[in-house]
Order: C-alpha cells, then structure tokens, then sequence
C-alpha cells in the first residue's frame, strides 16, 4: 500500500552506476542518457520562506542572512512556526484619538483625558509547545508583522574591532610588500613562507612588534587592540550545591544551537528566530550543461521551465505479479511496461553486460567525456568534471529467460485514456499478454540461483529501446526527428525466496 | 557587514568546522557561525565504524545539506575554508572533503586552516597555549609569536566522548536499562545536569570524604520513563576529565607538559594566555576549576623548580568555546590573505592537499 | 509495483453517480455540508465532519480506513468559528489519520496516523510521512515533506519528494481507483 | 453488558452523540459535549467526568487500574474543562481542570495529571509521572515546559458552539440521572 517505498522494486541504472527508481531519475535530452540528482549538478534557483510562501529576491535574501522578516520559529520546539496572536488591551486614548474623539463628540479634552479604548496588541505564541513571546519578557507590539525587537549580540561590537583590525593589518602588509618591491629590497628569507602559510602572517606582528627594525614605519599601521586577559574566572555559584534544579528551566542543546551566537542556558532567554528561507534549485547535467530540471520563481508553483524526468521518456517496467520463487526452479513474472513517449517504440529485452563489459563501457564513458571536453574546451570556460562512474552494486539472483522477439508498444495518447478495452493482437509473439492503449503486459521465466528461504530474489536485464527525439521548436520540421536506439538497465526486485516445506 | 563584502569580494566565503561532533557552518567576516548542527559523516566520529555509505558519498550527502538547507548558496566558483585540528585530522578525511568539494561542487578554493593558530585571531594576540577540549579528545598546542611549537603538542582522548561512556557506565550501574540511554540523552542529562566541581570537594569525594552531595534530579526519558540522575552524578561525571592516578595524564597536566616543553623564557607568557575552545569547554566550572587545579600544581613540589611560572591567566574569546575556532576562521578568511587558497586549476593539475609532512609551495602559492 | 487489486463487497459501499465509493460504516456528519468531486473513496470508519463546517474534495481522493476529517476552527473575540475544509485531487489520504487543515492542495500523500494541526496549509505535491504530527498552522510548501521526526525537508529537484510527484500521484490514485473493485460472488 | 449501559448517568445539559460507545459505569457532568465515536470504558472501576469537558472522535476514556481489593474499585475522576482530542488515549489514574489531550496522545495508567497541562499531539506519557500544574508534554522526546502563559478562553466559547451545532445534526441521547 505504501507507494513511497514500494516503487524501489523496480530500478534503473544511473549512467553514474547508481541505483534508482525511475520517477528519480532524468532523461538529458542531449545526450540521450539518464541523470540522477548525485551526477548532476544543483544550483540555487530562487529564495522563498516556506511558512509565508513569498519569494525574495537573492539580493535581498543575502542581506537578511538567508531569513524571512515576517516569519519565526519557535525557538522552543524548533519544528512549529510562531504565530500571531491577537489581544485587546485598554489603553488610555492618545492624543490622535482624542482629537478625533472631540470631533464626533462635544465633550471638553479635559473630562475625555481618563478614557479608555480597545487597542489590539499582538504577541507571538507557538501552538504547538505553548511557547509565547511573553514569556522572555517580549513586550506586545502594535503591528502584527514588524517591529519585533531583534536580539542583540553581545560580542558584536568586540568582533567588529577585531574584524576591522585585521583587515586593516592586513591590507597595511600587502603595501609594505608592494613598496619592497618597488624597491627592489629583496627581503626574503626562504622560511617566510612556511610560516606565512600557517596563520597570521607572521611577519605582519613581527613587524608590529618591533622585532623586524628594517621596515620603516609606513604611514597608516593600525592601533593594536589591547588584550583581553584575566585572572578573574566565573566562578561556579555556591547554589548548584544546594539548591535543586528545575529541568523545564533549563535549555536542552537542540534549542541553544537554534541561536548559535547566543546559546542561551535558561528557557528565559529562548528569543523568537526569524526563519531560514528556501531555495528552489536548478539541476544541471555535467556532460552538456543543460538544464534537466528548471523550476519556475513562483514559490507555489508546482511547474517547470524545464522539466526532463525519465518517467516521460524512457518506457516504464513494473511488476504486475510474480509466482511463488523456489531455488532453481523456474517461475513466471508478469511485468507492465508503459511507453510514456508519442512515438511508438520497439522494446528488445536482453542480457545485462558482464562485469568486463560494464567496465569497458565505463572506460568507454570517461573517453568520450575527456574527448568532449578537450574539443569543446573554450579558454575562459573551465573545465566540468562528471563524477566517476561506478559500477552497479546490485547482483542478480536469478537468471532471466530472454523473449525470443522484440517487441511495440504503442504511442501514448491521451484520448485513449478512458478507452479499457483490451487489445490482444495476433501478430505479438507469445509472451505479451495483453495491451491496452501504451501499455503492454509481458510473461517472462525466471530461475532463482541457489538461494535460502527469504532471501531477496533480483533479476536485470537490458532493456533496448527506440527513442525517438521530438523537435524543441516548432520552427523545425517534422523531418528532423530522429530515431535513436538506446539502452537502460533495469534490475527488478521481485520477492524473496517461499519456505516450500510449509507448502 | 555589506561594506566588507564590497570591498572584499562579492560572494563571502563560506567558513566550516567540522567538529568530530557538531559542525559549525557560517560565512566569513560574522561574528558567529549561522547554524550549528551535527556531524552526519560517520566515519568522522568513528573512523573504523564499518558504514554502508563510503566517507565520499556521505561527504556529499552531508555538504548538500550545508550548501542547499542551511547556507542556501550554490557552491559553485565559492571559496571555502575549514577550520580543522591539522594535527588530529586524518589525512584520507581531509583528502575525500578536498575531492567532493572540488570535484563534486566545483568550489574555486579551499582554505585550510589551523585550528588552534586562528583561534588566537579572536583576541587579537599572538601568543597563546590553546587548549581545546571537544569531543572525541583534549589537544593543546602552544602558539608563540605567531608559530605553533609542535613538539609540545598534547592530547589526550578526554573530551565529551568520555563524558558521555562515564555517565552512561555509572547510570547502568544505577538500574537504568541500556536501551533508553541513547547518546542524545546522555548529552541531554550531561548538558542540562552536570557540571565540573570545585577542586575542594573534588579533592574530598577522591578521599571518600563524606560531603553534602548536590540535589538529585528527577529526569525524565522520552515520556516513557523517569530516572534519578544522582547528585554525585552531576557533580563528578566531569571528573573524567581530572583524573589523579599515575599516569598524570589528566587535563591540568597534560596542559603543564605543554608548557613544560616550551623553552623555557615562553612559559610565562603562555601560561598567562591560556585560550580555553571547544565544546566540552562550555561546561558549566571547568574554567574556574582548571585555574584551581594549575595553580596547585605549578606550586607543587614537583614543578616547582623545573616550571618557572607563577600564574596562569585565562582568555575570554568573543564568542561562546564552541565555535570560538570557527571564528578565528571568519576573521581570517574576511582578509585578503583568502587568496592563499588552494584554487581548484591547482587541484587538479596536482590532486594533493599539502600538510605538515608534505608541502608543495606550488599549490598553495599564487605567482605573487 | 503495481497496485493489487482490492476488492470490497458491495453491500458494504455505496456508489454514488459519480463514481464516489462510500463504505457504509463511515460517519458523514452534515452530509449536506460535504462534497466529494467523483471518484473518491473513503472507507471503513472514516469520519468526516461536515456538521462544523463545509468539507470540499476534489477527484480522485482516497480517504483510508478511520480517517477523521475535522474543520479547523479558530478563536476569535467574540466566538469560535468552524472554517471550511478544502481537499484537492489526487490526494491520499492514510489511515488513522486525523486532517484540521485548512487547506490541502492536490497531488498530497499522507502517511498513516498523521496528524494535521488545525488551520495548516497543505501545498501541493508535498508528502506527509507516516506517523508525523504537523503543529497547527503549519504551512508544507510545494515539494516538501515532513518527516516523523518533526523535520521539513525537501524542496524541488530533491529527491525526498519525487520531481516527478504530479505523475506519480495521478497514477497512484487513479490505479487505486480502477484497482478497488466489488468482489464477485 | 447492559446492565452496564444503564449505569451511565448524563446530566442534563450535557451533549452525548448516539453513536459513541459508553461502557460501564460513567457518569457525564452537565455541560459536556461528547463527540461521536468517542469511547469512554469503565472497565475495572466507575469513570466520572467533570463539567465542560469536551470529548472529540475515536478519543478513548478507558479505566483498567486493577483495584486493590474487589470491593474498592479505583474510580477514574476527571475534573471540569478538559479537552481529549481526536484519537487520544487516556488511561490516567487521576486527571485535573483545564488540560488538553491533543490528537492521538496516549496517557497511560501510572501517570497522573494535575492542572492547566498539555500533552501535545502524538506525545506517549507512561512511566510512574506526576505532571506539575502547567505542564506542556511537546515533541518526537516528550520535552516538557512550564506554560507561562496560557492561551485560554477559547475553551468555553468552542463548546458554546458545539451545544448549538450539534443537535441539528445528531441523535443526542437523553439526559437521565
């Protein structure tokens, strides 16, 4: 019943090697090979908050440090979103609305100055743990998306100093080198470098400590921060020995790392975090560097720019059913195939390549690859690596009988649809069982190895199948489809071993 | 922060620690990493553990999520540094991150940073015995004027690792079954109970003196239990960490042996600039217990005439111990000294990272 | 795989004209409230509250044995207020599976016991694991799914929830459709 | 069976759907509403039930604590305002005012809940606990939290909706001391 992992009976060989059901994979139109999102390449398409569904820009999400303004985690439970809560408080009318008030009214301001209004204050509550921005002392506010107090970071204005310090240190060395080497001072001793490498640059506090007196002091040398050392040491309160400790008080590591800087220890510090966005990611094949996959900007759109899943170009096999499976004895399984395709395509099924061959073709792949890259490799483009190829971990238990024939299945056509009737043409050779519209259904012999009760029974084979590419544009004609013959490799799960003595 | 980005470079690098226990993630030139999170490379918190994922596959896995969940940045011509113990850091775990980065991600540099050299670029010093205590082990190393003296480097497997078996060992022992304490509830009883004792009543419980224990604590587990977390738990399951026994092994002396091998006129000084990083080094005491527990010894009979110190001094980083290293990465990483890089038309002409054994000029050096 | 074929006894369903399969023991409170586009199934037990408010799904939805579809409500000054329920096609719906959202888009799979806070918005093509528990007013994005453990994951072009989710689901319910059929005897 | 049935006392103006199972010996306060298919089971002793609870579907009331003695069944009392949401499971020895059992939450026997607690949806609590007054049960780990600030109200305003929806809908059985 449950679809998300029945569909791993059936699997395709990535032209990486690896495993994969079919609704995973990509078809590169280009260079007619099947992708998947690990030989591929991801790129960040689009920002967008997922609570609040609104894209943003990746200008402005890189100056917000990848967080939605409106939306905010509950840093309590960390997986529920805070929302805001609505109350009404009496506040004393303010000036504005006495104004008003003295308009629709003839009272004087001096006998309204004690009257009270409804005023709507919001305060951010999470459902789900019943955390609230009370509870740390957060004040209500007026507005229900904005103006919510940020959390100050208390190292902020130390670091900034530092920051600034060694930049500045920095970029006062690389004009120190600059003017030696106007100078033509050769300086260098052969050690300098070693020590360069491993941190701070030694030679810039040597400099600044006095210690290398050769270079004059150039203009701008950046004022030394003075050190932060102590002898005093926080020292661990007498309490802890006595007094009991409350655990619901206490933050558990989860929900000090939802605030890194912070890290708060006490629940009474656990501030509302503005939300990490998303992204929508582009995927990209490393062989052409077309896009496979590119989705549109609209974060609740479920379409694509660009969409090349396998499932709508290579033919689909699932397992109908499957007789009981015994060592060495031979039984039928029945497998569906569906030509997603609007071409008809002849399907042959063969054997799987041996180890030598799957090697060779792998060879064969990277050749081509480096070949491609050689040709194509323009001077400021630089060179994509594929990753390498691999070959497939999964051994068939079971040896296959190959059907003595190729076979069609037809084009697919949505009209047909509601169409069940069910086709049985003569002319198919013995094996297919039925068609209907796209699909057809075959029977073919398989023959466990010598396998123990329970063990997983697994079949592979080729399947070779007629592609056919549909022109991109309409501006080209008709004639410029093209028919290619390609190959996919299918291994089938399709049970484990029956305990025949209980039969 | 825009301003330094503009001058700088446009795209920030992205600066990691991969901890043997939590990763720090972040960008360069910030005060604090924008996510921490745990390591999910399993061969890093245990490097013989046999998983089904190769250290490749689980590399790529894990910076998917690092680049696409959390920093949301296509990894692309970015630069990276890592903050990493060079010392503690296996060469074939630096050498897979170097492949998937370039190869996988197709990054434009990698920076590899000492971990405990740019810790010291926090406080804006260059001299300092830095010790960090995280999770698999305790590694101290010297740094004076700016050079790491790695003939006094220590370490020792004491770090929350061993934490986290002692308190397990001795809740067994207590009654509770095995299979309710996961790792993620010991570190939850370590984090929210514990705590390091102060050196007199550690001194008292060693001697089986009787003292008034702290309060137990009532836990409960997963709602489906509740255990007593025993007041002598809290206050001595740290003590791992100071062990008194022959060896002399335990964290006040393994930082004395630090300083100890360091010539003689820099032990002063680093012992007045002790850096405390890591994670386990958030424990709630253990600053104010390790300057007790240094004190006694560098009077005690045996240091005194050899050691020649007189106090120990402690630092306090801008940040919290845990990604105080991770900083000192964004600081270094926010200069132009980025460009010390590894860029990836070098990697791939020769694919091998330099370490202390191994150094290729080449390869870091851009002409100039 | 493909889907077996599920047989029910026909004095247990009704089937409506348009080709709604409705298994007698469920508990279709206000069924003047509630509309099922065609071709849905809702089975054994499953209850649905078109009393508290109005209950809206589209073709092909599969609400699984014991199922409680309940209208979110919400809390206002002066009272409380049952808002309408919006299902769209092609969505399963697992079993013992408590749904208060207030939206939930099409091409939506829910595990079993799950549990959809009230007033949560479902996008779709999302995928609900089974046995997670969505806090109310949780918004699920297009392409994500939320796992048992709490987590919101995904996104397009991921693979925790197929690129190809459209397709998928419009088969998967479709074939579950054609594929529950009367037993005959 | 039905010599059980008959022990079931609903107060008058308490709403109880026909179609919920009620077994044993329970008594319905004034004021609560009881949602259809809910079960309340009075297996091992007498369950009373508190004014203004509200008791949504397949929510479980069961009391099986074995008594100490045969003649002294342990009487499973609930006080006023409690919601059991849909699907939970209560097997408390003692419950309180004000708590909410979210969706599918499960309380077993040993635990006693006081008041003002939430156990969210899907939150497991067994093992010999006795919640503090407030306490919210959240998360995959049943963290707990002290509630603070409550948001309440809505209880009381959702049931004086049901008491007007619900009998236009249901067959409510009658009131009977």
């Amino acid at each position: 019943m449950d679809f998300l992992i029945s569909q791993n009976y059936v699997n395709y060989v990535c032209q990486c090697g690896l495993l994969k059901p079919l609704t995973n994979l990509y078809f590169c139109r280009h260079c007619l090979n099947l992708r998947c999102s690990f030989c591929c390449h991801h790129e960040v398409d689009s920002h967008f908050c997922r609570n609040c569904l609104e894209n943003i820009p990746s200008s402005e999400a890189k100056l917000r440090k990848n967080k939605c303004n409106s939306c905010f985690d509950c840093p309590s439970c960390s997986f529920s979103v805070l929302s805001a809560r609505a109350t009404t408080i009496q506040v004393p009318m303010t000036v504005k609305e006495k104004q008003e008030g003295e308009e629709s009214s003839t009272t004087t301001s001096e006998a309204s100055s004690g009257k009270m209004v409804a005023k709507k204050m919001y305060y951010l509550a999470c459902l789900a743990c019943r955390y609230s921005s009370r509870d740390v002392g957060i004040s209500d506010q007026a507005s229900q998306n904005f103006c919510w107090p940020e959390q100050e970071y208390m190292h902020a204005n130390r670091f900034n100093t530092i920051l600034n310090y060694y930049q500045a240190l920095v970029l006062h060395d690389k004009q120190v080198k600059q003017d030696e080497k106007r100078r033509k001072t050769t300086n260098k001793s052969k050690f300098q470098s070693m020590t360069d490498r491993t941190g701070l640059n030694v030679s810039a506090i040597r400099r600044q400590m006095g210690f290398d007196k050769t270079v004059s002091k150039p203009k701008n040398k950046p004022a030394s921060i003075l050190p932060s050392m102590t002898e005093e040491v926080e020292e661990l309160s007498e309490d802890i020995f006595t007094k009991p400790i409350n655990l619901k008080n206490i933050t558990t590591i989860e929900q000090r790392f939802t605030q890194p800087a912070n890290q708060p220890e006490s629940v009474k510090h656990l501030y509302p975090q503005h939300k990490n966005l998303s992204i929508k990611r582009s995927i990209r094949c490393r062989h052409c560097e077309h896009n496979v996959i590119k989705p549109e900007y609209n974060p609740t759109s479920i379409k694509y720019r660009i969409q090349q899943f396998a499932s709508s170009h290579v033919p689909e096999v699932r397992i109908i059913k499957c007789y009981p499976l015994m060592p060495n004895k031979s039984a039928f399984i029945t497998l569906k195939l569906t030509n997603p395709t609007m071409n008809d395509m002849t399907i042959t099924i063969m054997e799987l390549p041996t180890d030598d061959e799957e090697v060779m073709m792998i060879d064969e792949m990277k050749k081509n690859f480096e070949s491609l890259t050689v040709s194509s490799k323009s001077s400021l483009m630089r060179p994509s690596l594929i990753e390498d190829p691999r070959i497939v971990s999964c051994k068939p238990t079971a040896k296959l009988e190959l059907p003595d024939s190729s076979f069609v299945i037809n084009q697919r056509d949505d009209s047909a649809e509601f169409d069940d009737e069910i086709q049985t043409d003569k002319k198919d050779p013995k094996f297919v069982i039925w068609r209907k519209a796209n699909k057809i259904a075959i029977e073919l012999s398989i023959t466990p190895n010598d396998l123990k009760v329970n063990d997983e029974v697994i079949v592979g084979f080729t399947m070779h199948y007629t592609y056919s590419t549909v022109p991109s544009t309409t501006a080209e004609k008709k004639d410029s489809q093209q028919r290619h013959a390609l190959n996919a490799r299918v291994y089938l799960n399709v049970g484990n071993i029956v305990d025949y003595s209980t039969k | 922060m825009p301003l330094f980005e503009t001058v700088f470079q446009e795209k920030p690098a992205i600066v990691m620690e991969i901890g043997s226990a939590y990763t720090k993630i972040g960008f360069c030139g910030e005060a604090h990493p924008r996510f921490i999170l745990p390591t999910e490379i399993e061969s890093i918190r245990d490097v013989l553990k046999k998983t089904e994922k190769n250290l490749y596959d689980q590399a790529v896995d894990f910076f998917n999520k690092i680049f696409f969940d959390y920093l949301l940045v296509s990894p692309k011509d970015r630069k990276v540094s890592f903050v990493e113990s060079t010392i503690t850091t296996p060469t074939l775990i630096r050498e897979s991150f170097a492949k998937v980065l370039f190869h996988h991600f197709e990054v434009a540099s990698i920076l590899f940073l000492p971990l405990h050299l740019v810790s010291l670029s926090t406080l804006a010093i260059d001299t300092a015995l830095v010790v960090d205590i995280g999770y698999k082990e305790a590694v101290i190393l010297p740094v004076f004027n700016g050079v790491q003296i790695l003939k006094a480097w220590q370490a020792q497997p004491l770090g929350g690792e061993s934490i986290h078996d002692g308190i397990k060992a001795s809740l067994i022992l207590n009654g509770v079954k095995d299979e309710i304490l996961s790792e993620r509830v010991i570190e939850d009883i370590k984090v929210r109970t514990c705590f390091v004792t102060k050196q007199a009543r550690a001194v008292a419980h060693r001697n089986n003196e009787s003292i008034q224990p702290c309060p137990d604590v009532d836990y409960p587990v997963d709602g489906s239990d509740v255990i007593k977390i025993p007041g002598n738990l809290r206050e001595f399951a740290l003590e791992v960490l100071f062990p008194e026994d022959n060896d002399y092994l335990g964290l006040p002396y393994i930082i004395i042996d630090a300083i100890i091998k360091c010539p003689v006129d820099s032990r002063k000084e680093l012992a007045e600039n002790i850096l405390l990083i890591g994670g386990t080094s958030s424990m709630m005491g253990i600053k104010s217990r390790l300057r007790d527990e240094l004190r006694t010894l560098i009077k005690s009979e045996f240091y005194m005439d050899r050691l020649y110190i007189d106090d120990v001094k402690f630092h306090n980083a801008p940040s919290k111990p845990n990604f105080t290293g991770w900083l000192g990465g964004s600081i270094y990483s926010a200069t132009d000294l980025i460009s010390n890089s590894i860029t990836r038309e070098n990697y791939l002409k020769h694919p091998k990272i330099p370490d202390w054994i191994f150094y290729d000029g080449s390869s870091t050096r851009n002409q100039g | 795989m493909e889907i077996c074929d599920t047989y029910y006894s026909k004095d247990e369903f009704v089937e409506t004209a348009s080709g709604n399969k409705v298994n007698r023991q469920t508990v279709l409170c206000g069924s003047q409230n509630i509309v099922l586009h065609g071709k849905v199934i809702v089975d054994k037990g499953a209850i649905i509250r078109g009393d508290l408010a109005n209950v809206r799904t589209g073709r092909y939805c599969i609400i699984s044995k014991n199922a409680v579809i309940r209208p979110p409500f919400k809390q206002f000054s002066k009272g409380v207020a049952f808002f309408p329920l919006h299902i769209g096609d092609h969505v399963y719906i697992g079993e013992n599976s408590v749904i208060s959202a207030a939206s939930i888009g099409s091409y939506v799979y829910i595990g079993k016991n799950a549990v959809i806070g009230r007033r949560c918005v479902i996008k779709d093509c999302s995928i609900i694991e089974d046995g997670a528990i969505l806090p109310p007013e949780t918004t699920l994005a297009s392409f994500m799914k939320f796992t048992k453990e709490g987590k919101i994951e995904g996104g397009q072009g991921t693979e925790s929830v197929p690129p190809a989710m459209l397709d998928l689901m419009v088969d998967f319910t479709k074939s579950f459709y054609e594929h529950f059929i009367p037993s005959t005897h | 069976m039905s010599r059980n049935e008959n022990k079931v006392k609903i107060m008058p103006k308490a709403i109880v759907c026909e179609d919920c199972i009620i077994q044993g010996d329970v008594t319905i306060s004034s004021g609560c509403v009881v949602h259809p298919s809910a079960q309340i089971i009075a297996e091992t002793g007498p369950i009373v039930i508190g004014e203004n609870c509200i008791i949504e579907e397949y929510a479980k009331i069961h009391n099986r604590i074995q008594p100490e003695s045969p003649d002294k069944p342990h009487i499973l009392t609930i006080g006023p305002n409690n919601i059991f949401e849909v699907g939970s499971v209560i097997e408390a020895s003692k419950i309180g005012e004000k708590n909410i059992f979210e969706c599918k939450s499960f309380v077993s026997s040993d635990v006693e809940v006081s008041n003002g607690c939430v156990i969210c949806a899907g939150c497991h609590l067994s093992g010999g606990q006795h919640l503090l007054e407030n306490t919210v049960i959240f998360g995959k780990h049943c963290q707990q939290r002290e509630a603070l600030d409550r948001i309440s109200g809505s209880h009381m305003l959702q049931l004086d909706f049901l008491r007007k929806i619900l009998p236009n809908y249901h067959h409510l059985r009658k009131a009977k001391q």
